[in-house]
């Protein structure tokens, strides 16, 4: 520890090295915190709350400090670690991770104050700091080792947390949450150290794992660039959770405790997305083009089928949980739509999803802490008891829906905007998703708020002062980005912008006719050899209709016809 | 003046963050009148904006607040477009909903939750205007959403009782089918046009290509189905009746419905442009729904039912005149029943009000001497929607039928038998609730209750049944019911809107162009691609005494059948009629059965084959290891023997690599 | 009678000089310390009563172990040939690695390296031991002194450059082995596993010994250089390439090869010789568990090293094959089987076999990176084992009892810090980031990368993923179940008394283990310093007949002769 | 084959060295295979010798034949270790036989699994 704090002195010369104070900070505080007796819990709650803040407050001086128009990595960090593998301690931010990293610094303090452990306190908010150290540090990781150790990091203090201070099947959940992840990993740790290898033109066992080094040697042949994304994908979607990985996503959700399912939902889910998009896109993108259609249909199967099996749950972390599934893959579909619209939307999703989602656990957290209970049948008419509590759920609950005007729907329709720029039919059916999305959660809500309240929920009381505070930042956060999206969008945008660049650049240099679909794919979906007689109305588009049509179909082709 | 356009729909805002900050402190009635002066401010402005529209070029005007999502190419502002449809639209909107506000006021006397009331009802007037003045589709989209949004918080405003829940529900999903198609129509406006602000991609519509344009216009017809009651997605309608009165009469008669009449006259360059079987598809879907409706609400007991199914069938009309093209015709209809159609809900919540809650027709009756000045009003509003001149539902119903005759005779003359069955059922429930002996301290017949209580999509179908007829029988027995006037706050909007009812069809009179004001007015928007309908003023008179003759003979039917008891009223209102011809069971049951099942099929995949894969896995592991275990005997030899073999096949293998 | 009082005459007249080898005693320090300090051990405590000594013992040990490791310091300066060692200036010459005893023992850095970890290992036994033997009431010096004996035998075979050296010091190593299992007079399992241990280890060395034979046949020498000069390959670091001459494909160096596998193969318990070590771990007191999953491991491998990648890497794509199947075999059986074990020590007894396997993933690697691996693998190894068995005896209290999962149930409660130093090596061994394990499975897998065998890779992931249930099921017993809160039953281990020594050893084990996955970069240049390489041995005084080394006539004409012929 | 190219190497007298080498692979053949059918402890540790002499045998005979001194002082070595296995084997043994004295091999497997 002291090293690597001598390590951030060595850079305070060349400005204060904040990423690396950030990420370092949550350590130090568990370090305290191990050497505080256990008999402190007042204590440890106190440490771990002043960690948490103080790394949320930098991860908003970052924000505040950000070049809006700059699209490369800001607040670089380098410091050599093991020099022997090229292995550096390598930070840095942009517009895609930026957010990412804000979402942690909100959210894990106010896991903090929305939940207190009932035993073993030390343990507690030990473990929950050190989750905040490995997501902040997967978030600004630009080292491939360095982003493997913080994503390997985040695992364990999740598994102590959901198998500690969890309830029903907590061990099996956790067990299954810590396999389940660390076998994905697995496949990831081969890939970067071939990678690795592969970058440092593998003379006996020379590596490099700086990712812009990588990218920019250019050494990933094709097939090798397909099998490595393949090892990495994996892990990625057992960790967003895609499609047929997700199982583990409700049973840890289910057992976790409330700041763990607040975590996992809000931060952890997008380790997955954020590395498709940092290690996925950026590494291989060729790649991507070559498996975005199983992607994108992976995410629309995604999306519908997390809804309905959200539909019939009985357990209401059950239900949020595959809503989250059904989320996250929009996020997937947005990001492999490979358009501007597609990458800020699903960048958006990811910070929407966990605004939401993570509100959405808080409450449910307040609902356990009064009945002690999930189940949706042992809960009728609480709108009549309880309704600020109510009233609270139903915002989170249309945000979640997307109703516009709140923020899911801005990141969604950007999503499903972009997708159907470049793979339509794809977005045309995950669009169907909003419909169910409204049917789950308006069925579970009225279930559970709705109806005559009866005695067992007579007597549930109604948000404290201090639970409707914890509250209002989400609820701001949830109308704001809502209405105003455009400060977040713009700084997203160019690191967005640049990577669709790569991208296109890449597969263009592979040799492929690929390029990032826009309107101009659109303008004449159809050959204009059919056009009505319209009155004389200047044919604002006809002319260049003839050519278009043929160029449009092979442009959208190899996309839409993957 | 016109600048001022912003604050229209501000003030609806500032009266939902006013109401939401301190609503429940203000409490009864202040907020009320909190509400209430919002919205009438809004008109105000409105009425402002409208004059002052008139010195802007070409009626248009637009005012763009700031930039909403901005991402790539794709630029999305919050702005407003003031022309003459949405000014005309805002007018109406704020006007009837101002006078709905204070109706509320007097209606929701007494109800716990007296200010969230006005605090929805406010947000629900702020969406609609910004659906209305929106200039681009996804704004349009978000005012869509918002009063979906709101009808659904309205409609579950009474929660406890499980069949308003469900109603809201039902509204709320049953819409979102239609916000499918709504999207994916902005969709692909976006992809072609690049661009989805109305003022930049409306005027070069006409230039897409055919199927582009078709499947625009299709999808957002899609949309407008769902919002707007329309064959195949009208379930939702009748049940909205849930909600209390005067959400019925603005959200589910006067407003919200009508959107979709809106979106589809707004894009109507687009419909041009689009391969012909769409607009007659749209005209058909409409007349259908029209007498279909009608059919239903001849049979129906419950007064509201009856406003609501007659709501379907005449918003069935607007979309047969935007079928057959004459757009501006829907908008003049869409003026005209957002007075009568405003007026009779507001009548029968008034009614319901003196009647302390009683809906059914058969437990009313004599009520003209009871409350005077609602049944007078009432009337009024009958003689407008049933189609007698001069009230104002004659001259719109009339030229949607000019139209329809224009364009096609089987849409005129199925359009006008709607118009008799309309008469009819019409008539039929001004005699049983105003005429006629009392009947509300009969014994209930719940029988009857318990065959059109709607069964709700999913399980909760019997439960709502019971506890309508639950209500029913405790509203009928538990004690004497002693009809009295409502207040002046909810009588005044009650004659206002009369007038308008009866005298709205002034503003667009078939006889002389300088007299075509309305039609004159929306020139700009509906007048280059509508369709052109030069009859003879003979003609229209002709096809004007027809429609008056039908209407009066509808009447006359209904006389006999209710007041004279000439013929049996059996026969008029077969139990067919009464169920919705099983539609909505259909679909219940579809949702219940099949839709459930699958839905439970999918959770047992991804429990058992999905999770049991998982599972599999980790029990495979732990099996191979009990297995293998085995090998681990304890005895020495037996270990000699595993060393001994792998000796024995190692040599083998290297063996095999030695160059003999 | 007469004829030796002439003979001696004439011996006096002309004493005939028997030729012997140069020894540089300097360089084969560590072993000497190592086995003068077991013997000093022995005598001393034979000498004096019981009573006053006994608590020296331990200690004594510490100190001659950390002596043998200070010797390696110099002898390190010297083969990296570093100008000065810590403030001592380094003579100019000699410098570089170098070969003793007529090339039988060479000193290079990776027998160095090994000679420390074995050090380690020793210091971290005696240390665990003490509270233990105290406990058993197993007085006296002989586990001590064994230790120390066993030690010197596995730095023996790190050093080896000629087969016969490499035999005896196995030999050695074994044969204390056999009597640490058998160590604990009053448990039966501890002498059946000694039986085991040592019928077994006799058998294969047998295999091994015949192996050996074979090889001298096929190549003519019993010297790793001999061997090499047979092979006219030039001698440098491991992994060099087939020199001008094509290698001799004799049928005897490929049998030769096969048995000397099964022969190392049983030493480092791979899959399918390893079968003594779970009932050798179970039955085996803790401590001598604790030295023997290092030392043991950590000669074997080094033996590997020498004899494949550094001898015969011109026959590698004959070995490789059985190495790599070996390894996929270890690594699964190791994982599968330790997931259904009951037992704590049995436990860590297939994971052992687990790890070995992935070892054997970067010996098949058969390259500098993939020697630096096995390095790095056997230093971090060392100390985790030695700290999950110290914790282990510390659990198991009076009779090794105690070593059930469910005996850790609720240890977070009873012992916290216990617990926590437990959850850190298991963690550590599942190859969780920043611990030494992580680091190390990396170091391998990078290794085997590059040699370009990734679906090995791959494979040991899996099964280290499958490993992982194991060290999962020993947290979840002492965190996730007993005495948590209401619900859970009181916890079932009491408090337990955690003596200094142990202190002291566990403490070592945890900074050690952190600290080489948070800073591996020391132990990793360290490593990657740990060349083996073959020395040609100082010319010796050519003897009538040459010892050891075959002179060139026979080396280059009788071989040939014994080749199996083509076509027969 | 051996024969051709040795005969040379070694006079005529006596049998061929390959013999030998045979003789000795069958002696460790029938240790390995002793150890594996008998039970007594006693025996299976002789069998372990008896394959160790085997190799002394085979490291002499090849000796003979490369004409290599080396060859000859290895079995010293070899012996010495076989001396010591049987020490420390015996004492093992003896300690196991006295708390059951008439234990097999097979009888001795409490650990297992």
């Amino acid at each position: 520890m002291t090293n690597l704090l001598a390590l951030e002195e060595a850079h305070t010369a060349a400005g204060f090295p904040v990423l690396a104070v950030m990420v370092l900070l949550p350590l130090v505080g568990a370090a305290v915190m191990a050497l505080i007796p256990r008999t402190r819990p007042d204590l440890h709650r106190l440490v771990a709350i002043i960690t948490a803040c103080s790394a949320g407050a930098l991860t908003l001086w970052v924000l505040y400090q950000f070049k809006t128009n700059d699209a490369g990595f800001q607040f670089v960090v380098s410091q050599t670690w093991v020099s022997s593998f090229d292995i550096k301690f390598y930070l840095g931010v942009d517009g895609i991770s930026l957010f990412l990293l804000v979402l942690t610094g909100v959210l894990f303090p106010i896991a903090l104050f929305a939940a207190k452990p009932d035993h073993d306190e030390k343990g507690y908010y030990l473990w929950i700091t050190l989750l905040m150290a490995g997501c902040l540090g997967v978030f600004c990781a630009l080292d491939l080792f360095l982003f493997f150790l913080f994503f390997e990091l985040t695992i364990v203090p999740l598994y102590f947390l959901i198998g500690r201070w969890g309830h029903g099947r907590k061990v099996y959940a956790a067990t299954k949450f810590f396999l389940f992840t660390m076998f994905g990993s697995a496949f990831m740790l081969v890939s970067i150290v071939t990678l690795a290898l592969l970058a440092g033109a593998g003379e006996n066992g020379q590596t490099s794992f700086d990712l812009i080094k990588i990218v920019e040697s250019g050494a990933i042949s094709q097939n090798w660039g397909r099998v490595l994304f393949c090892g990495f994908a994996i892990a990625f979607m057992v960790k967003t959770p895609v499609f047929p990985f997700h199982t583990w996503l409700p049973d840890a959700h289910t057992e976790a405790p409330t700041a763990g399912s607040i975590d996992l939902a809000g931060v952890l889910l997008k380790l997955g997305t954020y590395g498709f998009m940092r290690y996925g896109l950026y590494l291989f993108p060729e790649a991507t083009v070559w498996a975005a259609p199983v992607m994108l249909t992976l995410a629309t199967i995604g999306i519908i089928y997390g809804a309905i099996v959200a539909a019939m749950q009985r357990n209401l972390k059950r239900l949020v949980a595959y809503s989250s599934v059904s989320h996250m893959g929009f996020a997937i579909l947005g990001l492999f739509a490979l358009t501007t619209q597609g990458l800020e939307g699903s960048v958006l999703v990811m910070i929407n999803h966990g605004i939401t989602t993570g509100a959405m656990f808080i409450l449910l957290g307040f609902l356990y802490s009064r009945r002690h209970t999930y189940d949706i049948a042992s809960l009728k008419g609480l709108q009549t008891v309880a309704p600020v509590f109510a009233g609270l759920f139903t915002i989170v609950m249309f945000s979640s829906i997307g109703v516009p005007g709140l923020n899911g729907f801005v990141g969604e329709f950007l999503v499903l905007l972009g997708t159907f720029v470049s793979h339509r039919w794809w977005a045309v059916v995950a669009a169907t998703g909003v419909i169910l999305a409204a049917l789950y959660m308006l069925w579970a809500y009225q279930r559970v708020f709705h109806g005559e309240v009866d005695d067992a929920n007579r007597d549930m009381p109604d948000l404290k002062l201090t639970e409707r505070l914890v509250m209002v930042p989400l609820i701001l956060l949830i109308v704001f980005l809502g209405v105003y999206p455009k400060p977040v969008l713009e700084r997203i945008q160019p690191s967005v912008e640049r990577l669709l660049v790569h991208v296109e650049a890449v597969n263009r240099a592979a040799g492929h006719d690929f390029h990032i679909a826009t309107t101009e794919d659109g303008e004449h979906l159809e050959p204009v050899a059919d056009e009505p007689a319209n009155d004389g109305e200047p044919k604002t588009d006809a002319e260049p209709a003839a050519d278009a049509e043929t160029s449009g179909t092979t442009q959208t082709a190899p996309e839409a016809g993957q | 003046m016109v600048s001022l356009v912003w604050l229209i729909p501000a003030l609806p805002l500032l009266g939902f963050l006013l109401l939401l900050a301190v609503g429940p402190r203000l409490g009864e009635p202040i907020a009320g009148w909190l509400a209430t002066a919002m919205v009438a401010g809004s008109f105000v402005v409105s009425v402002l904006a409208f004059i002052g529209l008139h010195s802007q070029p070409d009626h248009t005007t637009t005012f763009t607040l700031f930039t909403w999502i901005p991402a790539g190419r794709f630029n999305v502002d919050v702005g407003f477009l003031l022309d003459p449809l949405s000014s005309a639209m805002i007018l109406f909107i704020t006007g009837v909903g101002a006078l709905i506000h204070l109706y509320s006021i007097g209606y929701m006397h007494g109800d716990k939750k007296f200010s969230k009331f006005f605090l929805y009802l406010n947000l629900f007037v702020f969406s609609m205007l910004l659906l209305v003045l929106g200039d681009n589709l996804l704004l349009t989209f978000v005012g869509w959403e918002g009063v979906g949004t709101c009808s659904y918080l309205l409609i579950s405003f009474w929660f406890e009782k499980p069949a308003n829940a469900s109603a809201g529900k039902k509204a709320f999903v049953t819409n979102r089918v239609g916000d499918w198609g709504f999207m994916v129509g902005i969709f692909i406006t976006w992809f072609t046009f690049g661009t989805i602000q109305y003022t930049q991609f409306i005027p070069v519509s006409p230039g897409a290509a055919t199927t582009t344009a078709t499947i625009i216009s299709l999808m957002l017809f899609i949309g407008a189905v769902g919002k707007s009651a329309q064959i195949p997605l009208y379930l939702w309608l009748p049940d909205a009746m849930a909600g209390p009165t005067p959400v019925s009469a603005l959200i589910h008669a006067a407003t919200m419905v009508t959107a979709g009449v809106y979106v589809m006259v707004r894009i109507n360059p687009m419909l041009h442009a689009a391969s012909p079987w769409l607009p007659t598809l749209i005209a058909w879907v409409g007349v259908i729904t029209a007498l279909f409706a009608a059919t239903i609400a001849m049979a129906q007991t419950d007064i509201k039912k009856v406003l609501a199914y007659s709501t379907v069938s005449q918003l069935g009309y607007m979309f047969l005149a935007v079928g057959v093209g004459g757009y501006w015709v829907a908008i003049f209809h869409m003026i005209t029943h957002a007075f009568f159609k405003a007026l009779l809900f507001l009548g029968a919540g008034s009614v319901i009000h003196g009647m302390d809650d009683e809906q059914d027709l058969r437990r009313m009756g004599g009520l003209r001497k009871l409350m005077p000045i609602t049944a007078a009003t009432f009337i009024v509003g009958w003689l407008a929607i049933a189609g007698v001149p001069p009230f104002s539902g004659f001259w719109s119903k009339d030229e949607i039928l000019t139209y329809a005759f224009h364009q096609n005779i089987a849409l005129y003359l199925v359009g006008l038998f709607t118009a008799l069955l309309t008469a009819f059922y019409m008539s039929r429930q001004v005699f049983l609730v105003f005429y006629g002996k009392a009947r509300w301290n009969d014994p209930a017949e719940p029988s009857t209750h318990e065959a059109h209580s709607d069964a709700e999509a999913a399980a909760e179908g019997a439960e709502a049944g019971a506890a309508a007829v639950a209500t029913a029988v405790d509203a009928g027995e538990h004690h004497e019911i002693h009809p009295h006037e409502s207040p002046w706050t909810m009588w005044v909007p009650l004659v206002v809107l009369a007038v308008f009812a009866a005298i709205a069809g002034f503003i667009n009179l078939p006889f002389a162009d300088s007299t075509k004001y309305l039609e004159n007015w929306l020139e700009p928007v509906t007048g280059r691609y509508g369709a052109v309908v030069d009859y003879s003023n003979g003609t229209i008179v002709a096809l004007l005494t027809i429609s008056t003759i039908v209407a009066l003979s509808g009447i006359g039917v209904a006389f006999l059948v209710y007041r004279r008891r000439k013929l049996p009223a059996a026969w008029f209102e077969p139990p067919l009629f009464l169920q919705g011809w099983h539609y909505d069971a259909a679909v219940s049951a579809f949702m219940g059965g099949p839709g459930r099942a699958g839905f439970n099929a999918l959770s047992w995949f991804d429990r058992t084959i999905i999770d049991g894969a998982v599972n599999g896995i980790g029990a495979l592991a732990r099996d191979t290891g009990s297995i293998v275990r085995r090998t681990q005997s304890g005895l020495v030899r037996t270990y000699a023997l595993a060393v001994t073999i792998g000796a024995v096949l190692l040599m083998l293998f290297v063996l095999t690599r030695v160059n003999w | 009678m007469s004829r030796l009082y002439t003979a001696l005459l004439a011996a006096d007249v002309a004493p005939p000089r028997i030729p012997t080898p140069q020894i540089a005693w300097r360089g084969l320090l560590p072993i000497v310390v190592l086995l003068v300090g077991g013997i000093v051990l022995l005598t001393i405590a034979s000498l004096t009563r019981k009573r006053a000594t006994t608590r020296w013992y331990a200690p004594f040990t510490v100190v001659v172990a950390l002596a043998a490791a200070a010797t390696t310091m110099p002898l390190w300066a010297r083969v990296q040939s570093w100008d000065k060692l810590l403030w001592i200036d380094m003579p100019a010459s000699p410098r570089g690695p170098f070969s003793t005893a007529a090339g039988a023992i060479g000193i290079d850095g990776f027998g160095l390296f090994v000679a420390v970890v074995v050090c380690a290992t020793v210091v971290l036994g005696a240390l665990i031991a003490d509270d233990y033997l105290r406990r058993e009431g197993l007085n006296g010096p002989e586990f001590y002194a064994l230790l120390l004996i066993a030690a010197s035998g596995a730095v023996v075979m790190a050093m080896a450059d000629d087969f016969i050296v490499l035999f005896l010091g196995l030999e050695t190593l074994s044969i204390a082995a056999y009597v640490l299992a058998a160590m604990h007079l009053r448990r039966a399992q501890s002498q059946e596993s000694g039986l085991k241990y040592f019928v077994l280890g006799g058998f294969s060395s047998a295999f091994l010994l015949y192996g050996i034979a074979l090889i001298y046949g096929g190549t003519g020498s019993t010297s790793f250089i001999g061997i090499k000069n047979y092979f006219g390959t030039s001698v440098t670091a491991a992994g060099a390439s087939v020199g001008g001459r094509v290698p001799v494909h004799g049928g005897l160096i490929l049998l030769g090869l096969a048995l000397l596998l099964v022969g190392l193969g049983f030493k480092v318990a791979a899959v399918p010789f390893h079968s003594w070590s779970p009932d050798v771990y179970d039955g085996a007191p803790t401590p001598s568990v604790a030295f023997m999953a290092g030392a043991v491991k950590a000669g074997a491998f080094a033996a590997f090293i020498r004899v494949f990648v550094l001898t015969f890497p011109n026959y590698v794509t004959d070995w490789r094959p059985i190495v790599i199947a070996l390894a996929v075999l270890s690594m699964f059986v190791g994982s599968v089987l330790a997931i259904v074990q009951t037992n704590v020590k049995r436990m860590l007894a297939y994971s052992s076999i687990n790890h070995a396997g992935f070892i054997l993933v970067a010996v098949a690697a058969s390259s500098a990176q993939g020697t630096s691996a096995v390095l790095f693998y056997l230093a971090a190894y060392a100390f985790l084992v030695a700290g999950s068995f110290g914790v282990v005896s510390l659990v198991s209290g009076r009779g090794d009892s105690r070593i059930g999962l469910s005996d850790y149930r609720g240890l977070s409660k009873s012992n916290p810090l216990l617990a926590a130093t437990l959850v850190v090596f298991l963690l550590a061994q599942a190859g969780v980031p920043f611990t030494s394990g992580f680091f190390a499975k990396f170091y391998v897998i990078t290794a085997i990368a590059d040699a370009k065998i990734y679906w090995l890779g791959v494979f040991a992931m899996v099964t280290a993923v499958i490993a992982a249930v194991l060290y999962l099921r020993v947290i979840v017993a002492m965190y996730l179940t007993g005495g948590a809160h209401g619900d859970e039953t009181e916890p079932a281990t009491p408090r337990i008394h955690v003596g200094i020594a142990a202190r002291i050893a566990l403490g070592i084990c945890v900074l050690v283990t952190l600290g080489m996955g948070i800073f591996p970069e020391t132990v990793v240049s360290l490593a990657e310093h740990g060349t083996p390489i073959l020395i040609e041995p100082p010319a010796p005084t050519p003897p009538p007949a040459g010892t050891g080394e075959p002179s060139p006539t026979t080396s280059t004409t009788q071989p040939s002769s014994l080749q199996l012929q083509p076509g027969s | 084959m051996i024969l051709a190219a040795t005969s040379t190497a070694v006079n005529d007298s006596g049998f061929q060295p390959y013999w030998y080498l045979i003789l000795g692979a069958l002696l460790f053949s029938i240790g390995a295979v002793g150890l594996l059918v008998r039970r007594n402890p006693l025996v299976m540790l002789m069998c372990v010798e008896l394959m160790l002499n085997a190799v002394n045998l085979t490291f002499v005979t090849f000796g003979t034949m490369l004409n290599d001194i080396g060859g000859q002082v290895i079995v010293f070595f070899v012996l010495v270790v076989a001396a010591a296995e049987v020490v420390v084997g015996l004492g093992i043994i003896v300690a196991v036989m006295r708390r059951r004295p008439d234990a097999t091999a097979d009888d001795i497997s409490a650990l297992r699994g």
